[in-house]
């Protein structure tokens, strides 16, 4: 069980290592980026997540929880950056092992699709580098990630 | 308006995350509350009176007390308690 | 587009770069690896792989065509080893990549599903290191990996 | 037994995977085949005399000629044609 709220870069090596095990022989990671979507100010550049930290951790645990007593998987991982995440860069990966290979691919899913709802983590967009020209919200569907 | 008490010398904190935040205009206000408490929606009310773009956020956005879910926005809230405003999450 | 039958170790994180795109912000990977299932002589210790190179390779390349055009992902690995492949080790690496996660999570489960069914791979169990005691063929609907 | 045609020189080329391979013991068979072809089918009921083994595995099988699959068992395959077995799939 691994849950992370990190302002540094998410690796997705260590997230394979972690869902490592004897016997698990289906792995599935999920991993989300950072999309230059498309804005007035022009592409966004960037996202800027903000969290409810303390909570935000307890409903990543949750999560994992619920993942391995719905689906049998032994082994979960759900980390999300914070701060700000360039293009490209892994905003959330979430993964799942598991002897075989439905099970891991339900959880993985279960984890991605349930942390959109359930964890306190917000987005802002930006479509310059370095500047902050004016605030931004996450719409209410926002996804310029995952 | 509410009846008036004195202020504890505590305030309440209150946590004002994403479209909270642009409405308020700041990530947290320390704001007063009697000793005895008050009741959440009551508070609220009286922060809406001051920062109104907040209260359409406010229909749409869950609360969290001391970090845990509040179930009931009747709850009484009082010094010291942190009152975190969520509007609708948006991560991955 | 990248389809692997390999002789050598399959990297993950080269299938996480292959994977990697401007815009593609739901990346979804699977690893199948050998797990140490028990058997009469003892608990695998490694899997043996043989395929029918030409058409396996023809069936990995139609699985991806197959499954962009169902999909609509943009990029896909699809790689198997073959040989001897040790408990731990990956057999099979599997993803696909979109902008968004849901097309990502069902090409992923798609490629895999129908690797297993149309590629022209075969495995063989060893239970003992460095040692061949009898053939034991991979059972009708064998599965000690993924 | 078939007619008698003297074989061409050049065989046809039987590849053997999994259990086809175990129920023949190699790999792969150069198998005489006339120089005007013969049937596929016809061809793997004379592989099959010689061995018994592999009879219950073709039923399960598929059958590949020169790496494509081959659609029709009667389809005529000849010297130099490599024909592959392809028992039920097991990879992954």
């Amino acid at each position: 069980m691994s849950t992370r709220l990190s302002a540094r870069p998410l690796s997705i090596a260590a997230a394979h290592r972690a869902l490592d095990g004897p016997g698990l022989g289906g792995v599935v990671v999920f991993v989300g980026r950072v999309r230059p979507d498309p804005t007035p100010a022009g592409p966004v550049v960037a996202l800027v997540y903000e969290a409810h930290a303390a909570p935000a951790r307890r409903a990543l645990a949750e999560l994992e929880r619920e993942a391995r007593r719905r689906f049998g998987v032994e082994r979960t991982v759900a980390w999300h950056r914070v701060g700000r995440v360039a293009v490209g860069e892994a905003a959330v990966v979430v993964g799942a092992a598991a002897a075989h290979r439905r099970p891991a691919f339900q959880a993985a899913r279960f984890l991605i699709d349930e942390l959109k709802r359930r964890v306190p983590v917000w987005k802002e967009r930006r479509a310059r580098p370095g500047r902050r020209p004016r605030q931004r919200p996450s719409p209410r569907r926002g996804r310029s990630a995952g | 308006m509410s009846r008036r008490v004195p202020p504890a010398a505590v305030p309440l904190r209150l946590l004002l995350f994403a479209t909270a935040r642009t409405a308020v205009g700041v990530p947290r206000l320390d704001w007063p509350v009697p000793a005895e408490g008050r009741s959440a929606d009551l508070l609220l009310a009286d922060v809406v009176r001051q920062y109104p773009a907040l209260r359409r956020i406010l229909r749409g956005s869950r609360l969290f007390l001391n970090g845990e879910p509040l179930a009931d926005p009747a709850a009484r809230v009082g010094p010291g308690d942190e009152l975190a405003v969520h509007p609708p999450y948006g991560g991955g």
